[in-house]
């Protein structure tokens, strides 16, 4: 064993990233094996935080699932439920009031804000810049407390039901909005000035993670991913939904703003950025055509729980979430209250796919700026744990407990504390 | 035997020690206030070394056990000698006249070539590529650091650093030499970072890429090791460069006279002043300002850049002396 | 070579760091002892910073105003609340609970004699400090009564949805 | 593209039998169909021809064969999902904690 190892290591070493990493946040295995600093073989493997989440909430009634689906992921808490909402909404043929249509889109852009600074601060960290992570951090705090001022929680914002919201947006939420917009179209600028002319910045972002047209479409890349690489797609725009139908979004691509595309993380970072900007004017827009009226559909969950039950159809739920499409599809068959279908496609399901062809020939200290330049959220992305003992049985969680619990005693019996 | 040589052998390191260990707090804690954040207390290297010790040390299944157990010892060691050649404020380096500013750049090399000869017994593939890392680094930036001691030794015609720290040097020469040696001093002050592996040029230990690399492997007792070591050499570094550049004496600055007892205090908290000061502008403000290099783009930035700078400072310089 | 981003540090440098330091500045060297102080009142913790109006907390449950209806238990996604047939009352365990809601906005509540509109039953408060070793300690599960009532009263029962 | 309403998206719908689960693959046309095909060879077990990568996509390398966690006709919900929660009594109970 030792002697093969030193043979392999004159040559070639194998690198494994994750499943723990400081670099991934969540766990996914990269195993990546290096020739000096090139990248020479690279195999990604998924599935470590599979939970079937899928199934949990085929099991539960439709406004569990709902909030269900909010846990998936921390960081898309809105992004789920709005695809969700979307799709059960179009199975059960119920029409949102306008006004809960406008709050909502301010909700999915506020949080798309602060996806955003989040991800600048992440892929900053990743190149060892940590105080520009702190500093995006910092300035992440104030779209946390506007969202925690409308809707209660700084994550997790239990804001939306179908056919409509749960909570109206007062006037002084609509200062603090103002206000708030004031102050991130000053730190757009500043993120500008400090991003895009850093010189270690550019160095380490231009012309790593190249990711070129054809190979993004080939690829199914989407999100800020694919527009950095200069593909015009955004769900906001190709099949506008809610208050998105009266706005004119359009995508933001670097061949607008910079005149060129070169779809590496530069790119991607110039996307964000500018896209920061355009959700500012959304929330803008929203909030000066706010319309009036009511906020739900149906009011009563009760109610809304025995129209699904009667009710037969199926649905697909498309909303641009801040990395990309997140698509739900619903399936009601009139025999109970919750889906009988559900499955979540999430955005980096699909742009994961884009590791293998950009890691390889990429060199070792290029690896987590393409790990994190798709903004990978892998909770999304995987959603049936096993854990089996030596004669093939199958473990739940107390006899695992007890394990762990009785092999801390061993250890602790054999350092003699 | 003397009293003096005691209070070298025991006391000075003991001092070095607890310097190098002060000047980090101070360093960690400066540079969290440039981040807004509170940061740690100014003892918190004290706490992380006590805490280090009392760790157990493992050694890893594949790692050459012997050397990985050496190395930690030979890179303190290295430092703690360092620290015996630099003169401190006014009173003469411990080691005068056994060594000289050649032997300076051979214990700096040691220590970061202990390092890296621990990452490579440690067997982790993380540890080897931190390792490799770590060489190419050291080829990269010893040619600029020699360019600059060749410099000194033309102008003073020796290598020895008391000499050196008596003068200050820029009373040597004229305006061209002027030019010369703060072309020389920027080359310097780039080398500083990359020889104590901070940022920008951590490049060997980092830890977003390879999980800490060199020191991936290292716990308990020789991890502390390597950590003092690191924070002894930060000091001796930086307190080379004020006697190299800096070795303006608070009398002489201010033209004031003291006694003898309260002289020494004096020029000897004047030279930590000054230390501290160079540390927070060459180590602390840089370290948080920049993002990590590529290895490639770090070896290139100092096989063209740096050593231009330096290889033409040095031709300044030796157009003035000759 | 001066960039931008090292004048942002110099910059931040002199302002007010922006960490707010809860409960105190640095970490105690002995946290039962400065616990034990807190409370005898020798030594003050900082403020946290205030929650908004619509925050969402530890639930308060008000068992006089509860109707049995089991209406939160039916939209509880995450069945943080278990039913008890003996007192038709529920038991709301913290631990479970994502903090969505849910609960309050689907209670009916009770009209009390001598009051216009019904109170509901269930209702956030504004409390967040919620951590605890045992998931399963009295402050993290609200009961319907007091404890020596509700468990003397009835056999432990694995009734539950 | 780059306009409003200027994208389609196209559902497709196959009946296959259940003897007979092989449909060919769009890899070939769309090299980001393998992650959705592999989700469905491993879920469902329809076999796709001409699917260059079968390894597991979620599931563990040693999941067992010819167990697919998506077919509802062979286990339903209750199979695949388990409560883990416990009433408190009970686990008072199994503590031997004094209730009361």
């Amino acid at each position: 064993m030792a002697n093969d190892k030193v043979s392999k290591i004159s040559k070639r070493y194998e690198i494994p990233i994750g499943p723990i990493h400081p670099a991934l946040k969540e766990p996914i295995r990269v195993e990546a094996e290096v020739k000096g600093e090139k990248v020479v073989k690279v195999d990604v493997k998924r599935g470590f935080a599979h939970r079937g989440i899928e199934y949990m909430g085929m099991k539960r009634n439709a406004i569990q699932t709902l909030y269900l689906s909010e846990r998936i992921c921390g960081i898309c808490s809105i992004s789920h439920p709005y695809a969700f909402v979307l799709a059960s909404e179009k199975a059960l043929g119920i029409e949102p009031p306008p006004r809960a249509q406008y709050i909502r889109t301010i909700i999915a852009e506020l949080e798309r804000i602060h996806s955003h600074i989040l991800w600048l601060g992440v892929v900053a960290h990743e190149i060892g810049f940590d105080p520009i992570l702190f500093w995006t951090w910092k300035l992440r705090e104030k779209v946390l407390d506007v969202l925690e001022a409308i809707t209660g929680n700084r994550i997790n914002y239990a804001m939306y039901m179908i056919g409509g919201v749960r909570r109206d947006i007062k006037e002084s939420h609509i200062l603090a909005l103002r206000d708030m917009i004031d102050y991130y179209r000053k730190a757009a600028d500043q993120m500008k000035d400090i991003f895009l002319s850093d010189p270690i910045y550019k160095a380490r972002t231009k012309d790593v993670a190249k990711l070129s047209q054809d190979l993004a479409l080939k690829l199914n890349i989407v999100g800020p991913t694919a527009r950095a690489a200069g593909l015009r797609v955004d769900i906001r725009q190709d099949i506008p939904y809610d208050a998105y139908a009266d706005i004119d979004v359009r995508a933001v691509v670097p061949q607008d703003i910079m005149g060129e595309v070169n779809g590496d993380a530069y790119d991607a970072t110039l996307v964000r950025i500018y896209e920061i900007e355009q959700s500012l004017d959304i929330i803008e827009y929203c909030i000066n055509n706010m319309p009036e009226g009511k906020l739900l559909a149906i009011p009563n969950y009760v109610a809304l729980l025995t129209t699904i039950r009667k009710t037969q159809g199926e649905g697909i739920g498309a909303h641009e979430a801040p990395r990309g499409e997140v698509i739900h599809y619903v399936k009601y068959d009139g025999t109970r209250d919750g889906p009988v279908v559900w499955k979540v496609i999430a955005p980096s399901y699909n742009n994961i796919n884009c590791w293998g062809p950009l890691l390889l020939g990429a060199e070792v200290a290029d690896i987590p700026v393409v790990i994190a330049f798709i903004d990978p959220c892998l909770c999304c992305n995987d959603r049936i744990a096993f854990v089996k003992d030596e004669n093939g049985r199958v473990l739940d969680y107390f006899e695992i407990h007890n394990m762990s619990v009785n092999k801390t005693m061993k250890i602790k019996r054999m350092l003699g504390v | 035997m003397t009293l003096a040589t005691i209070f070298y052998a025991i006391g000075f390191p003991l001092l070095g020690i607890i310097l190098g260990l002060l000047y980090k707090g101070i360093d960690r804690k400066i540079s969290a206030r440039m981040t807004s954040r509170i940061g740690p207390p100014i003892r918190q290297p004290f706490w992380d070394v006590g805490k280090l010790l009392i760790k157990e040390t493992v050694v890893p299944e594949n790692a050459v056990a012997w050397i990985f157990n050496v190395m930690p010892i030979v890179a303190l060691a290295s430092s703690m000698t360092l620290l015996l050649y630099i003169p401190f404020g006014i009173i003469k380096a411990p080691l005068e006249g056994y060594g000289d500013l050649v032997v300076i750049l051979y214990l700096l090399t040691l220590q970061a070539l202990a390092m890296a000869i621990g990452g490579f017994s440690a067997g982790s593939p993380f540890a080897s590529v931190g390792a490799q890392r770590e060489m190419i680094l050291m080829m990269s930036y010893e040619m600029p650091l020699a360019i600059v001691i060749t410099g000194f030794a033309l102008i003073y015609k020796s290598f020895s650093l008391s000499t050196i720290a008596l003068t200050p040097v820029w009373t040597l020469v004229g305006p061209v030499g002027w030019i010369g040696l703060l072309l020389l001093l920027a080359a310097l002050l780039i080398v500083t970072p990359a020889e104590l592996a901070k940022l920008p040029f951590d490049i060997a230990e980092a830890e977003t890429e390879i999980a800490e690399g060199l020191l991936s492997e290292y716990s308990g007792r020789n991890l502390a090791l390597f950590y003092l070591s690191d924070a002894v050499r930060s000091f001796a570094m930086v307190a080379l460069e004020v006697a190299l550049f800096f070795p303006f004496t608070f009398s002489q600055g201010f033209g004031l006279q003291f006694s003898e007892p309260v002289s020494y205090i004096i020029e000897g908290l004047w030279f930590l002043a000054k230390v501290l000061i160079l540390y927070i502008l060459a180590v602390t403000l840089v370290r948080t300002s920049f993002a990590r290099f590529r290895i490639e783009q770090a070896s290139r930035l100092f096989w063209t850049y740096v050593n231009i700078m330096a290889l033409l400072g040095l031709i300044l310089v030796a157009l003035e002396v000759m | 070579m001066p960039t931008k981003a090292m004048f942002l540090m110099i910059r931040q440098l002199l302002q007010r760091p922006f960490t707010n330091p809860f409960p105190v500045k640095y970490a105690p060297k002995n946290v039962t002892k400065t616990i034990e102080k807190v409370k005898l009142g020798q030594m003050s913790i900082n403020n946290p910073i205030p929650v908004p109006d619509g925050f969402r907390g530890k639930l308060k449950y008000d068992p006089e105003r509860c109707i049995g209806c089991r209406l939160c238990i039916t939209v509880c996604p995450a069945n943080a609340m278990e039913w008890i047939p003996e007192v038709r009352k529920i038991r709301h365990y913290v631990t479970r609970c994502m903090f969505c809601g849910l609960c309050v906005d689907v209670c009916p509540g009770k009209k009390l004699p001598g009051e216009t509109a019904p109170v509901k039953a269930l209702s956030m408060s504004k409390e967040f400090l919620l951590a605890d070793y045992d998931k399963y300690s009295d402050n993290l599960i609200v009961e319907p009564t007091s404890k020596e009532q509700s468990l003397n009263n009835q056999e432990p029962s694995s009734d539950q949805k | 593209m780059g306009t409003p309403w200027g994208e389609v998206s196209v559902t497709l719908k196959f009946d296959v039998p259940k003897s007979d689960l092989v449909v060919p693959t769009i890899t070939d046309l769309m090299m980001g169909a393998e992650t959705n095909e592999r989700e469905i060879r491993e879920m469902l077990g329809v076999e796709f021809e001409g699917l260059k990568n079968k390894r597991h996509l979620f599931l563990p390398d040693d999941w067992p064969e010819g167990k697919y966690p998506w077919r509802k006709d062979e286990h339903g919900v209750e199979d695949m999902i388990k409560y883990t929660h416990k009433s408190v009594t009970e686990i008072r109970a199994k503590r031997g904690e004094n209730n009361g």
